[in-house]
C-alpha cells in the first residue's frame, strides 16, 4: 500500500535523512529548521541543533518562527552570546554541517539572498546574507534545501551571497582553513550533488513519480542526470506522522496568540 | 551612573536628528516601546544600525526617521519581507534610504570589536561572497603569522545603543537573560545607552556569571513594560508570532501602514 | 562526545612526552589532580601554557616535566616567588626551562583568537613595553581603516588543554561556574581535552547563559573530587591561603620540595 | 594628641585617599587591593574596584590574597571571563583607574616586574607583567604605589615590563587611544608626581616625621622636590581603625585554613 505525501513533504523527509545523530547542524530558518527538528524527532535523537541566535544544543517541541523564538532558548542546552556565536562555535571550527535555504541557487551551487536586479537599483530587494556567508565557509559541509522552480534555479546568480563554489566552480581551491561547501541540494522533485571534478551540481536521484522532464522544465540551466540516476525512498508512515504533527503543532502555536 | 528618566524624556535627551543609533536585541527583547518613541518624536536622518531590521526598522524607515541602514538580514522572520525597508530601497519612499549591507558573522565581530574599544574586527569572512564588491568597508588583510588572508570590517560604535531588558535594579545595574544577542556589545560600543526594561527591582536575582551591565557602563534607564511586544521577553511575555504574520499585510500598503502607524504609535503616549 | 575515564587513564591517553599542554583556571579550578597525575606518569618535555603558573606548574617544573614554559605572571599570589620556576630559570633545575612571556591582556586573546578558530588575535597592548623585545611572537599590525598601530600575536592552539569544573552531566555536558577564566576558550582552542570535575550528576542545575561545554566539545572527562585544592571550587570548597603560604618554604628548597613530592604526589595515586 | 601608625600604614591610608567615589578601579594585587578596599570602607563606598579575575564591581570583606579568592566573586556584581575584562571592561575604556604596585620604577615611572639583571641571564626572576602592561596604557590614569627603597626607586628600570613615560619621557606623547599613564606614586615615605613637562617623579608631598634626606637616601636618582612641598595628612582615628580591621580579618581568614 503506498502513503500519500505531497511534494514539500517528499522534501523536508529527504533532507531530514541527510542529517545522522553524530552531526552538529548549524540551522537555518524555514526548511532547514524543519527538516533538522525532523530529523531529530524521527532517526537522529541525538544530533546536535545550533541556531544562530546563540542557543547551542536545542530541542524546540513547536518549529520557531524566528531563529530566536523562546522555544528555543528554553530547551537549549545554554545560550551564548551571538558574537560567540560566530566566533567560538561557528568559526572556531565545531560545526559539522551548515543547513541552508536560499531564494537563489545555481549551477555551481552559490546562493543569492540579496536581490533580482541590479545592486544599486533592485527589481526585488531580498533579506541578505545573515548568517549564510560564514556558515558556508565554516562549517564543514553545507546541505541545502529549496523549492525546485525555474526562477529559483539559475545558470548564474544575480548576486553570489554566499558561496557554492564560485562562478566557476573553482572558488575553493586552495583556499586555508574552508568547508567542503555544498554537498547535497535537496528540492522536492529531486536531490542534486556537486560533480567531484567540476562542481557543477548534477541530479543523483529522483523523487517518486517525479520524471526528468519535470527537473529539466524547473532548472534554469541545462541540467545534467548522474549515469547512475536513483530514486528517492518514499517518506515513510512514521515520517510522515511525525512531520504532520510537528506541523500541526506549529500552526496552532503560531496562531493562537495576539 | 545610569539616570533613571521617563523613556520620553530619555529618547528627547539622548538622541539628535542625524545620530547613529543601533537598537539591538537578536529576535529577542527587541526595543519597540524605543522605536515608537522614536516615531513618535518625530527624530529624523538617523542611521540605523541593526542586524536583523526586523518589523521595528521597518515601523521607523517607514515613519521617515531613517537616512541610512547598516545591517545583515532584512526580513521579516518566517514571514517574508520588509515592504517598508523595501519600498524605500526600492522607490525612495517616503526618503530615499541608503544601504550598507554585511554578514551576520561580521556585524557581530564589529560590535565585540566596538565593545573591545578596537577600530577594526578580523574575521574569518566574505570568502567567496560578492559583498565585498557592494561594502568598501569590508576589506582584507594578511595575517603577520600564517600569511592567511582574512577579513577585516571597522568597528561599529554608534552614538547611541538602545535595548530592551528584563530588568534594572535601583542602583541601575541591569540584567539580560536568555538569548543575549549582542546587547552587551552594543552598550558597550556605543557614546550613550538607553535601556528599557520590564520592570525595577530591588534584587536582580542574577546568577554568579549573568550577563549584568553596571549602572556605570549604562547612560539612561527608562521602565517601559512589554516594551518589547510584539517581540518577547524571556519570563515575562512570549513572542507575539500572529502578529508578526499579520504585520506582512499591515506593512504591504502604504495607507494601511500609515493607519497603523496613526492608531497604534502617534495617538498612543509613550508608556 | 566526551569519553568518562579515570583521570589516570585520560593523562595516559591524551598527553603525550613533547606535547604542548594547557591547564587553565585563573585562580580558581586549577586542576592540580591533574597536574600531579602528569607527574607521576613523568611526562617529558611538556611546553606549558598557563597566564598564571601558580603552584601547579611550579611542582610540574620541579618534577622535570616542562621544557618551555609560555606565561604572562608567574607567582605565587600574594606570597612572592615560584622557586621551581626560578630555579629551573636561572639555574636550569633540573632542566633548563625555555621562557616565552606576553602580558595577560595578549595571552586572554590569544586563547580567544584560538577558540575562534583565528591565527592571530589584535589587541591595543605592549605600548612602550620592553616585552616585545624578547618575545619574538609580539608584532604589529596597521589598522586598515585607521592605520592606528595594533598588536598582534599568534592564536593559542594547544595539543591538550586541561580544565577542572564543578560538574559534569552523565552526557559529559560540563558546567564552569564562578570565575570562569579562560576555561572555555582554552577548552575550545585545544585539539584535545581533559576536564576533571568534583562530581558527576544526572542535572547540572545551570541558568539559561551558563558557562557550559556541551560534550561534543570535551574530549574526556574524569570525576576528580577536590581536583582543585589547594585552589578552590566556588561551591565545594575554599581556597587553602595557608598552603600557598607553606608552598614558600616547601619550593625554596631542592630537597624538601623532592620530600613534598614524594610523600604527596608520587606515593598518592589518581583520585 | 597625636595617633601611633607605621610608614606601612601611612603609604596605605595616603593611597586609599587618591581614590573616590566616582571611579571605576582596575586593583593590582596586594598593596593596590589594601589601598582601595580601605578607600571603599572609608570615604569611598561607592568606588568600583575591579580585579582582573573578571569580578566587577567587587567588595570583599577580606582582602583577597590571590586576585581570584572565591570572596572577590561571591561579592561581584557578576563575574565575566577573563578575555572579557581585558577586551571590554580595560581596552574597551572604562576604567577611570589602574591601581598598581611594582618591584622597580624609574625616573619617569616606568615600572619593572619582570627580572633584575639580563633578560637571558637573569640574577632574579621576577613575576612578569601580568595585566600590567595594559592596565598601564589602557586605563584612563594609573596610581601606583610601592614602598620607597633604593633597589626599587632606580634610575632607569632594568626592564620596562610597563611603561610610565618611557625611557626618555615621551613614550605617550602622540599615540592615539592612550591614557594618561602615572599621575600619582604613594610611598612609606611621601607623594610623587611627574613634573608637567620632563614627566620626571618630584616628590609633593612627605609623609609626617619624613625629611627630604630620608627620601634622597632611599631614591636610586637625583630626586628632585616640589618647590611647593607638602605635609601629607596623618592618618584619622577611623582609617587606621579600619585599616587595622581589615588587615586582622585577612590575617585571621588566610591562616585559619590548611
Amino acid at each position: 500500500m503506498s502513503l500519500e505525501f505531497t511534494a514539500s513533504e517528499m522534501m523536508s523527509v529527504t533532507a531530514a535523512r541527510a542529517l545522522t545523530n553524530d552531526m552538529t547542524c548549524f540551522v537555518g530558518i524555514g526548511l532547514p529548521s524543519e527538516a533538522a527538528n525532523l530529523a531529530r524527532l524521527t532517526h537522529a535523537p541525538g544530533v546536535t541543533l545550533i541556531y544562530e541566535s546563540g542557543t547551542l544544543q536545542t530541542k524546540p517541541d513547536v518549529l520557531p518562527l524566528s531563529i530566536g523564538d523562546g522555544e528555543l532558548c528554553e530547551s537549549a542546552l545554554t545560550t551564548v552570546s551571538v558574537p560567540e556565536m560566530f566566533r567560538y562555535w561557528l568559526q572556531g571550527g565545531h560545526i559539522s554541517v551548515g543547513f541552508l535555504g536560499t531564494a537563489q541557487i545555481d549551477r555551481f551551487a552559490n546562493l543569492n539572498t540579496t536581490l533580482i536586479g541590479d545592486y544599486r537599483e533592485p527589481q526585488v530587494r531580498l533579506p541578505g546574507g545573515g548568517g549564510a556567508p560564514e556558515i558556508a565557509t565554516n562549517a564543514k559541509e553545507v546541505f541545502i534545501t529549496v523549492k525546485h522552480s525555474k526562477r529559483t534555479f539559475v545558470k548564474d546568480v544575480d548576486f553570489v551571497t554566499t558561496v557554492g563554489f564560485g562562478r566557476d566552480g573553482k572558488a575553493r581551491d586552495n583556499v586555508p582553513n574552508i568547508g567542503r561547501g555544498p554537498t547535497v541540494v535537496i528540492t522536492d522533485l529531486c536531490i542534486l550533488k556537486p560533480d567531484p571534478e567540476t562542481k557543477e551540481l548534477v541530479v543523483t536521484s529522483l523523487h517518486p513519480n517525479v520524471t526528468r522532464e519535470d527537473v529539466i522544465e524547473a532548472t534554469g540551466w541545462d541540467i545534467r542526470f548522474a549515469d547512475q540516476l536513483e530514486t528517492t525512498p518514499a517518506p515513510t508512515a512514521r515520517e510522515l506522522e511525525v512531520l504532520r504533527d510537528l506541523k500541526a503543532r506549529t500552526n496552532a502555536h503560531h496562531s493562537g496568540q495576539q | 551612573m545610569a539616570e533613571f528618566l521617563s523613556l520620553q524624556a530619555a529618547v528627547s535627551k539622548h538622541i539628535n536628528n542625524g545620530d547613529t543609533v543601533a537598537m539591538e536585541g537578536f529576535t529577542h527583547l527587541i526595543p519597540f516601546a524605543a522605536g515608537h518613541e522614536i516615531i513618535r518624536q518625530e527624530k529624523r536622518d538617523l542611521t540605523l544600525i541593526r542586524m536583523t531590521p526586523d518589523l521595528v526598522y521597518d515601523q521607523m524607515i517607514g515613519a521617515g526617521c531613517a537616512k541610512k541602514l547598516i545591517f545583515s538580514w532584512g526580513g521579516n522572520p518566517g514571514v517574508g519581507s520588509l515592504h517598508r525597508l523595501r519600498d524605500a530601497v526600492e522607490k525612495g519612499w517616503p526618503n530615499k534610504l541608503e544601504i550598507l549591507e554585511h554578514s551576520h558573522a561580521a556585524m557581530a565581530n564589529a560590535y565585540e570589536a566596538g565593545a573591545a574599544g578596537l577600530p577594526l574586527a578580523v574575521l574569518r569572512g566574505y570568502v567567496g561572497s560578492d559583498l565585498p564588491k557592494v561594502n568598501d568597508q569590508i576589506k582584507f588583510i594578511e595575517c603577520p603569522f600564517t600569511g592567511e588572508r582574512l577579513a577585516a570590517v571597522p568597528s561599529i560604535r554608534p552614538d547611541v545603543a538602545v535595548i530592551h531588558a528584563q530588568r534594572a535594579d535601583r542602583k541601575g545595574n541591569v540584567l539580560v537573560e536568555g538569548i543575549v544577542g549582542i546587547q552587551k556589545e552594543v552598550v558597550l560600543a556605543a557614546k550613550r545607552s538607553i535601556v528599557t526594561v520590564e520592570e525595577v527591582v530591588d534584587d536582580l536575582g542574577a546568577s554568579v556569571n549573568a550577563c549584568v551591565l553596571p549602572s556605570w557602563a549604562v547612560t539612561a534607564i527608562a521602565e517601559a513594560p512589554r516594551g518589547a511586544k510584539p517581540s518577547y521577553a524571556l519570563g515575562y511575555y512570549d513572542r507575539d508570532n500572529a502578529f508578526y504574520k499579520d504585520w506582512d499585510g499591515i506593512a504591504r500598503d502604504r495607507d494601511t501602514f500609515q493607519a497603523w502607524l496613526k492608531d497604534n504609535v502617534f495617538e498612543k503616549g509613550a508608556a
